[in-house]
């Protein structure tokens, strides 16, 4: 995609090469293409390349490898995590917590359980889009069975205080569920010292393909799912199907270069956030959405006064970016993230998510700024004045 | 998925407006609704528009169809204004149906427009 | 995998050199990696592929590509299919027929509704592995729902006349749902002249990845399904998740060149098949697993008298073979298909599963049958006589 | 997921068993149990067992067991058969817990043979 800026990573990254090179490896007819449930010998070296590249999951997780199901991507992990453990614990109660900020795979999901008749307490968020911890205690209740809290949000990138959230949900027997899409591979998590009991994972959103993702349960007394799907007996029953050993692969080398490189990728986005946002912060009328404070680097969300968004996103082409979450962006409604922050529709409707990553360049960003500046002087240029 | 929501002609409309713009000695109306604002002016002389401008805030869609009027008329008679209809500007455009709302606020302006050069022309 | 003969396939097949490369192309850095739902310029270029992968397995199989929803493999779509349209249909009724010789992706997703309340039919087959036609007119009732019965059966390769089937069940207005993992791509399927309510495919058996398929949903009154996930809204709500654009547009590719070679493929497979059979028939004891008519010639299930199964697999090293159903092969029980066929626990422990395609040659056909010859020579050998 | 089921001992075993077979001219014994048929023969002079072979029908655990339990006794005392205890070869194989009722069958065997030896000698 040379003819494009693409600064839409929040939506899903480009395949790493490295990881590429694999997969086109794996793919080849050559390759090593058989199920790692036959017992034969390329069976068996098969299920030896799933092994080795969940090793290298656990090991960016800092957690045991057979707390791993792989699944078709972070949307069937929060479904997993949230209605399966829900099911396999509602014999004990059936109150469950989130926020409306939420990831639409999360939102939804709990969505469904309140129609099975579980009661669900929605957790709104400071302005800033953080959710203030007293709440949660408040909230939390001797039938509270699962709290589910995402990392880094997908649409402002602010990244909530897993450590504190799940101390707190520990202390009240609460399980706890951490929609990890957007922060895996990016910011450190040490599965090994939170206390977290299921995390949600997608390769596609760290330079992995897209198709693969996996959920995280740990091995403690009360922490199980109920299968969402049946069939062969693959995954200790808990996600049957055939294993996709080319996209487990290209997983595992996915997280093991996240974990290599994790500080200088870090760094390198840092760097180009911070000039992004240079850039733009001067235009008048643009507000952050989110803080400056607690946030991901990698994801810029602005909003601007009197530009209309649609027009707005149209202009800046040949530059990608998204308007709400890109789960979202066929409905032209106003993101409900943005609204829970307490932006107005008009505000929320401007709002621009900027994402960038690994390949991204100091001139992507530069072509950024440019057509940014250039689409809303010409946007307002072509805007009759405010009514009165 | 997204098939591409805007027809080469709405990205042509938009991107390079020939019309933009107030005629400051023309004649302009406003419309403000359906959280969009439209404005037409123009410059008419024996029945004649000779010239239409026109300042948009919205999607779009509307920025292009508010342009294809302007382009439409200009050089047409003023009072085809009056008996403008966006059914056929939607189709032409492609200008997907959830849309119509904010387009009817442009028809609205065309025939404000027409009725203000008529109302001018009528006191001359 | 030069080192082994695969005789494999219907656990999974090599990817086409063809779709290889495409998927190259597409995980490329360079290529198209966007997310079709996003809607600036390189997501909709995602979208335009996505669109015309999905013409081309709608070409194979003659229907509406509006009617396929992808999924991550068969087993999913059995389960939507299956779970999906039972729940969906609850209301009007709780009775299921299926049989004991599906896949366990079919047979288990039943298990799991019958634990839900509902009312299941398992019909058992003929000895050849075939339905009785009028065993099914028999069960159907007025409160009858679904009726799942698969095209080609995996193990054996019996293909079972699902024209027939489904004519029965439009007659008496349940739906029918078609597991068609093994023949799609393979066998003609036109399911605009078919009576088949819901179909499910895998790519990873017909030449292209693993990790996507797709279910069809007919366009006809009660024809739907409950979702088994839920979140961002994409594929109509049926089936959330950024949707694996590699992964479609490969599966496309594969669609079409199935649809394009399926006349020469079937004549390969059946010459192989032919050799093969010619080639061990001739060994004392040997019996054939269903029968010689009705079936799909890509699979060859033998079982011999007196020789213990495990051991004649690690004998045929390195030809790739499978005992029972790949799906099922870590455990060593005596494949529930064979039985349902009437074997007896040691006739099924000794079967084997002979399985290939588009990339077999007469030579790896040449190195199993001798491979089976000698390994059956040796191992009877090697056993002492039978207790008088 | 199959890690795989077979060491490399036993792979070794099994393809290539030097003990394989019936000795016509020494003592055999035979166990029929678990679906598995094994049978043990050996030529013992003066209390040491000169050469040992066996049959097996069953799985290639049982086959490298029995292959290996032929190699351990040739050359040693006959009566330390008695004392054979199935568990080291087990664990030196690497074999799966669930097959350890088809290997008792040859534990039992072992047993056997081991008896049937003394018989003979006592008898001389
Ligand atoms: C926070 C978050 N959760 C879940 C998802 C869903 O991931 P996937 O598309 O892999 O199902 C996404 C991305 O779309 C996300 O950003
Ligand atoms: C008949 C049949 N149905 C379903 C499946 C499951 O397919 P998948 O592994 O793609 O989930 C298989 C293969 O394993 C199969 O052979």
């Amino acid at each position: 995609m040379k003819d494009v800026v693409y600064l839409d990573y929040a939506a899903t990254t480009p395949v790493d090469p490295r990881v590429a090179e694999l997969l086109r490896t794996l793919n080849d007819p050559d390759g090593n293409f058989a199920n790692p449930s036959a017992v034969h010998i390329a069976g068996r070296r098969a299920a030896a390349i799933v092994e080795s590249a969940t090793a290298e999951i656990a090991r960016m997780l800092n957690c045991d490898p057979r707390g791993l199901v792989y699944t078709s991507g972070a949307t069937e992990s929060d479904n997993l995590a949230i209605a399966g453990a829900a099911r396999f614990r509602a014999h004990r109660g059936r109150h469950l917590i989130t926020m409306p900020t939420e990831h639409k795979a999360v939102v939804d999901t709990f969505k469904a359980l309140e129609r099975e008749g579980f009661d669900v307490t929605w957790l709104t968020p400071e302005s800033n889009g953080l959710l203030d911890i007293t709440r949660l205690e408040d909230a939390i209740r001797d039938d509270t069975q699962l709290v589910s809290i995402m990392h880094v949000n997908n649409e402002t990138g602010m990244i909530q205080d897993i450590a504190r959230i799940g101390a707190i949900c520990r202390d009240r027997d609460a399980l706890f569920h951490v929609d990890a899409a957007q922060s895996a591979g990016k910011l450190p998590i040490d599965l090994a010292n939170l206390p977290v009991d299921l995390l949600s994972l997608t390769a596609h959103k760290m330079y992995g393909p897209k198709g693969i993702g996996a959920l995280y349960i740990a091995d403690r007394p009360g922490c199980h799912v109920e299968p969402l799907l049946f069939g062969g007996g693959q995954q200790r029953r808990i996600r049957p199907g055939t294993l996709p050993v080319p996209l487990i692969a290209a997983f595992g080398l996915a997280a093991s270069l996240a974990r290599a490189q994790m500080a200088e990728d870090e760094r390198h986005v840092a760097a180009l956030g911070d000039r992004l946002w240079r850039g733009i912060r001067g235009v008048d009328g643009v507000t952050l959405n989110g803080d400056e404070q607690h946030r991901w680097p990698g994801i810029l969300n602005v909003s601007i006064h009197d530009v209309e968004g649609e027009s707005l996103m149209l202009a800046l082409e040949p530059v990608c970016v998204a308007t709400g979450s890109a789960c979202n962006s066929q409905n032209q409604e106003p993101s409900y993230v943005l609204r829970a922050l307490g932006r107005d529709d008009l505000l929320a409707q401007s709002a621009i998510r900027f994402s960038f990553g690994r390949m991204t360049t100091v001139e992507d960003i530069a072509t950024a700024v440019e057509a940014y500046r250039a689409g809303v002087k010409r946007l307002r240029r072509l805007a009759p004045e405010r009514a009165a | 998925m997204s098939a591409d929501p805007y027809s080469d002609e709405v990205r042509e409309l938009f991107n390079e407006p020939r019309h933009a713009g107030r005629l400051d000695d023309g004649i302009s109306v406003r419309e403000d609704a359906q959280g969009v604002r439209v404005e037409l002016s123009a410059i008419a002389g024996g029945g004649l528009l000779t010239a239409l401008g026109f300042r948009v805030w919205g999607c779009p869609h509307l920025i292009a169809a508010a342009e294809a009027v302007c382009a439409r008329f200009e050089g047409r008679e003023a009072r085809e204004l009056e008996g403008f209809r966006t059914a056929q500007i939607m189709e032409i455009l492609a200008i997907p149906v959830e849309k119509t709302g904010r387009i009817l606020v442009l028809e609205d302006a065309v025939r404000s427009l027409g009725q203000a050069v008529r109302g001018r022309s009528d006191e001359a």
